[in-house]
């Protein structure tokens, strides 16, 4: 859809979108200039639930902030904390034996499947469509009750700790995780069916919400956001960690640019994750969870150290400046959703209101993430 | 003038595809529980609020060494304990000895994070979660709980 | 005379009960459909199968306080409600449930029941224009656009059929489709091979037409909050929601009449209300299964197809039954 | 390999060890007067880093590439680095109040699977944080440095619209300083 033609100064009109919007799936607020239907400008404003992670993270001692991970992202908790132990697991210098990360990354991808099926129920009521929710949440609630019965906890896990895990899985748990495979592929041909085939959904997509790859690289946007713009960048490809390496896992990259791509790349990786799960359980090795000697007291030597990962929204990246104390002297969260949220404001410009939403939608905002 | 018309055709093709499904699906049963009227078992490894683990005697086995205090990121913990003198034999003698005995431990649950710090710094295993998560209400103070007594309540 | 207005009020009483008890049961009759497509129970705890939600759900409106916004123009904002529920209330007046049920046949029926229709949109307009919102603002021009829109495929259709049976009377309707399914109005014959396509542009038209999914732009929850009612609460609210149901039946009925032969039992035997009544609730229950199970459209979607594809398919329709009528 | 030329061509930008010494002499220009002196003795306990580019273990610190530099050099470094097709992944402060200094650190990275991830930092003064901004090279920056505006209060100049973004809009206080009291 074209922009507006012509705009007569005096006739647009300010719409607050948010802070309590139901497209915003929040706290988020955008300012647009309208001109009808059209967007003429928009301007995002951020912080109606920010925390300061980042400060308690400095006052805290590491493993005390281990519970604040979780709360940055509420759908897809363990990649953050995940980020987090590698993260500080790479400035102390900590051996984490090889089963712990084969469990790391078997509970990292249900995790990741459960975001991208909340994602995608709340995108599709986004659209107008409610009952696909229902359908994800009926899913999603397998992997939580799967990750509840292993962790303790549902959404805001505290589950890695430096150097290896909470507890073990049990038998159960890889029992419930096999019969879990083939009943979310049989889900993801339903969803196919029922929404990705849909004219009316196609027709909402198709096209629109345009972010270009050099867009993407302007405004630093990572995860899905990048790959449905024709990038192929995985953080777990592109800079391996902990045991991916050793799975044999494809990257879903589409270059149409538009929501449908972007919506397409989350489907995709779906089952990329059910294949990493698949394998994982098939390799998954006997041995302990934590290692033999750990430091009782984590104090890293001094320094600057960074750590990216792929969580379920993009490069999730975490910078942990030491100065050899018990407490990190700078402790900094780069949270992929808000590099890929400010690129908003320009993307949407021109746009029609329910397109931009659509559009919004198909970022995958977690506001708690962006603001920290 | 063919594209339009099989994108017409297409087009609905995938809207009864999509009605076929919705239609299976309201023959299938409710998976959701009602949920005042049902409850599932929480899972043995539910985190909930943490409680005081009793020893055999039925008093509490913390030995108020504030470990627990120390390790919570929040600072939600706290406790207080007196020295009480006890006599005990060794080697056919009497002896005092003293020992710390936990006088109050206080929960405020309302700056917990359920992070479960607590229970792995406790060397002696003297906390434990409790499966508690119907907790609601609409006054702050409901949330600090004197685990002590709660103790106490569950003895007797 | 005394007893031609006794039996108008007694008809038109008749007709008001009818259309709120359906707008109230059909609330409860989508809460439990949607319930059964997402899996979910739907209301179940007031009384058996939560059949007594909807007397609740009136009463917690009622006593609600309604709310007039700053700046809002009253009168507008207060009559915008009434304007929705009354047309479709009058609209039950003209139709005939079964060969002797009908409170008032009247010759240009189906002329009046569009008169009504175009109504709602009014009220749509007034609503969100005096309520002072700018989504409620963007939501009445959307769906007046898209009520205009739609009224001409539906209406060109209409002609069609007034072409073939040769009366606008609702009941004359119906008695030309009497004795059995192949001589119902859906059913192509030599003279109108498209009526199937017909029904299926009449029954997408009244969707839009009733701003049920996936053609409620006017409410777009997702969107504009709660696009024209967005600054409604209470009974205010009560009646837009219970004006939507009613004009969901009025569309059900009329379907049922140009196209499913009213009353008329599918084998020709038997002929009675209680086959007007299966046919709108199988036809309702569609409309709710339609709701929950498609995403909704856009408004240049949504335009695009009425203007390229519902609108020339009909007119050729139109043209093509009109000739062979005159062949056959 | 994208690391060395990235490498070649930001050394470029440090023909000798001279501006180093440029920059230092600068410094304790400015803290000419008696105030500062306590200061500068604390200043002359922890000296700062050099600035220059190292190379960089990725195993053990994360990244390949740790560039440090005077605020005026920064534009010519990251447009090295646009050229070079890195995309910014964030930007952030350091408050390293024992060296009277604010830190801000740009941290790149690449799309492709040449692995190479550069840390560019600068450091300004604490009492006047000046560092100007890159909004104009990567517009995606406008958004941290506003955060970073917020939390260390360096100012970005030449950015269009430095506002709080993450705080309050009347927030005047910056909480990621190390001296601050809520």
């Amino acid at each position: 859809m074209s922009g507006p033609i012509h705009i007569q100064p005096g006739e647009t009109f300010t719409l607050n979108v948010g802070p309590q919007h139901p497209a915003t799936h929040g706290v988020l607020r955008v300012k647009m200039e309208m001109d009808g239907e059209y967007i003429v400008k928009a301007e995002t404003v951020l912080g109606y639930i920010h925390r300061m992670h980042e400060l308690m993270g400095e006052n805290r001692t590491y493993p005390q902030v281990l519970p604040n991970l979780s709360r940055l992202d509420y759908l897809g908790a363990l990649g953050y904390t995940h980020g987090h132990v590698l993260a500080v697991e790479r400035a102390a210098g900590i051996e984490v034996p090889e089963r712990a990360e084969y469990i790391r990354a078997i509970t990292v991808e249900l995790n990741r499947v459960a975001s991208h099926l909340f994602w995608f129920g709340a995108f599709v009521m986004d659209l107008g469509g409610f009952t696909p929710l229902m359908y994800a949440i009926e899913d999603r609630e397998y992997i939580l009750d799967m990750l509840e019965a292993v962790t303790g906890s549902r959404l805001t896990y505290c589950y890695y700790r430096f150097g290896g895990l909470y507890n073990d899985i049990d038998d159960e748990f890889i029992d419930r995780a096999r019969a879990f495979i083939p009943r979310m592929r049989k889900s993801l041909k339903k969803y196919d069916a029922l929404v990705t085939g849909n004219i009316i959904f196609r027709k909402r997509l198709e096209g629109i919400g345009p972010i270009s790859a050099e867009m993407c690289r302007k405004y630093g946007a990572t995860g899905p956001v990048a790959r449905g713009a024709g990038i192929n960048f995985d953080v777990r490809k592109n800079e391996p960690y902990s045991v991916y390496p050793e799975f044999d896992f494809d990257v879903p990259v589409y270059d149409e640019c538009d929501s449908l791509a972007r919506y397409k790349v989350r489907m995709d990786e779906m089952e990329q994750s059910l294949r990493i799960i698949e394998q994982g359980l098939d390799k998954l090795p006997d041995g302990p969870i934590m290692p033999k000697k750990k430091p009782k007291l984590i104090k890293p030597p001094a320094g600057d150290y960074y750590q990216a990962v792929e969580t379920a929204r993009g490069s999730f990246g975490i910078r942990i400046v030491s100065d050899g104390t018990k407490n990190a002297y700078r402790f900094k969260l780069r949270s992929p959703t808000y590099s890929n949220m400010s690129l908003f404001d320009e993307a949407c410009e021109g746009m029609m209101i329910m397109d931009a939403l659509a559009m919004m939608g198909s970022l995958d905002l977690v506001i708690p993430e962006i603001d920290r | 003038m063919g594209a339009y018309f099989s994108e017409i055709f297409r087009g609905l093709q995938s809207l009864a595809t999509g009605l076929g499904i919705t239609f299976k699906e309201f023959f299938k049963p409710v998976v959701t529980v009602p949920y005042p009227y049902e409850t599932i078992k929480m899972s043995d490894r539910f985190r909930g609020h943490i409680e005081l683990v009793e020893n055999e005697e039925g008093k509490p086995k913390c030995v108020a060494c504030g470990m627990c205090q120390r390790a919570c990121p929040s600072g939600c913990i706290s406790l207080a304990s007196k020295s009480v003198e006890y006599e005990v034999e060794v080697k056919g003698e009497m002896k005092t000895k003293k020992k710390k005995v936990l006088t109050k431990y206080n929960l405020n649950f309302t700056t917990c994070s359920l992070c479960g710090q607590c229970v792995e710094s406790c060397n002696f295993g003297a906390i434990t979660f409790s499966k508690e998560y119907n907790l609601a209400s609409s006054r702050k103070e409901d949330f600090h709980f004197d685990l002590l007594n709660r103790l106490k309540e569950r003895n007797s | 005379m005394s007893l031609t207005i006794l039996n108008a009020v007694i008809a038109v009483v008749i007709a008001i009960a009818f259309a709120a008890l359906n707008a109230a049961y059909l609330v409860w009759a989508e809460r439990r459909g949607a319930g059964r497509i997402q899996r979910r129970p739907g209301p179940n705890v007031n009384g058996p199968l939560g059949l007594l939600q909807p007397p609740a759900d009136g009463l917690k409106l009622m006593t609600k306080q309604l709310v007039i916004p700053g700046g809002a123009d009253k009168a507008l904002f207060m009559v915008a409600p009434v304007l929705a529920m009354a047309p479709a209330i009058m609209s039950f007046v003209t139709i005939p449930f079964s060969d002797s049920i009908v409170a008032r046949s009247m010759d240009i029926g189906v002329l009046m029941i569009f008169a009504f229709a175009s109504l709602g949109a009014m009220s749509v307009l007034l609503a969100g224009w005096s309520s002072r919102n700018k989504y409620g603002v963007m939501a009445s021009v959307r769906a007046v656009s898209q009520n205009i829109s739609y009224e001409i495929p539906m209406l060109i259709t209409v002609i069609t059929i007034v072409m073939m049976t040769g009366t606008m009377n609702l009941k004359e309707l119906v008695a030309s489709q009497s004795g059995g399914i192949w001589n119902w109005n859906i059913v192509p014959s030599l003279s109108s091979p498209l009526m199937p396509i017909s029904f299926l542009i009449f029954f997408t038209c009244s969707l839009a037409e009733t701003n049920r999914a996936p053609f409620d732009l006017g409410e777009a929850e997702s969107e504009l909050v709660a696009g024209f009612h967005t600054e409604y609460g209470s009974m205010g609210f009560g009646l837009f929601f219970m004006g939507e149901y009613a004009n969901i039946v009025i569309g059900a009925s009329l379907i049922t009449i140009l196209f499913l032969g009213g009353w008329d039992c599918p084998l020709g035997l038997f002929p009675g209300v209680w086959w007007f009544l299966l046919k709108i609730y199988v036809l309702i229950f569609s409309f709710i299964w339609i709701r929950w199970t498609f995403p909704r459209t856009t408004i240049y979607g949504l335009l695009n197809l009425s203007w390229k594809i519902l609108i020339p398919i009909s007119l050729f329709n139109l043209l093509l039954t009109a000739g062979l009528l005159k062949v056959f | 390999m994208i690391k060395d030329t990235v490498l070649q061509s930001l050394r470029e930008l440090f023909p000798d060890p001279e501006p180093v010494v440029e920059e230092a002499a600068a410094e304790s220009a400015e803290g000419d007067t008696a105030e500062d002196d306590k200061k500068k003795a604390a200043k002359k306990k922890v000296e700062p880093r050099v600035n220059g580019v190292i190379e960089r273990d990725h195993a053990q610190y994360g990244y390949d590439i740790d560039v440090q530099l005077d605020p005026g050099e920064l534009l010519a470094a990251v447009m090295i680095l646009d050229k070079a097709g890195f995309f910014l992944e964030c930007v952030t402060g350091v408050d390293w109040i024992k060296e009277e200094q604010l830190e801000a650190v740009y941290d790149f990275s690449r799309y492709d699977f040449d692995l190479c991830r550069v840390v560019v930092r600068t450091r300004t003064s604490r009492s006047e944080p000046k560092v100007p901004t890159i909004s104009k090279i990567y517009p995606g920056a406008a958004w941290h440095e506003r955060e970073t505006h917020d939390f260390f209060g360096i100012k970005f100049d030449g950015h269009p619209h430095l506002v709080p973004l993450l705080l309050p809009e009347d927030a005047d206080f910056h909480p990621l300083l190390k001296d601050f009291k809520p």
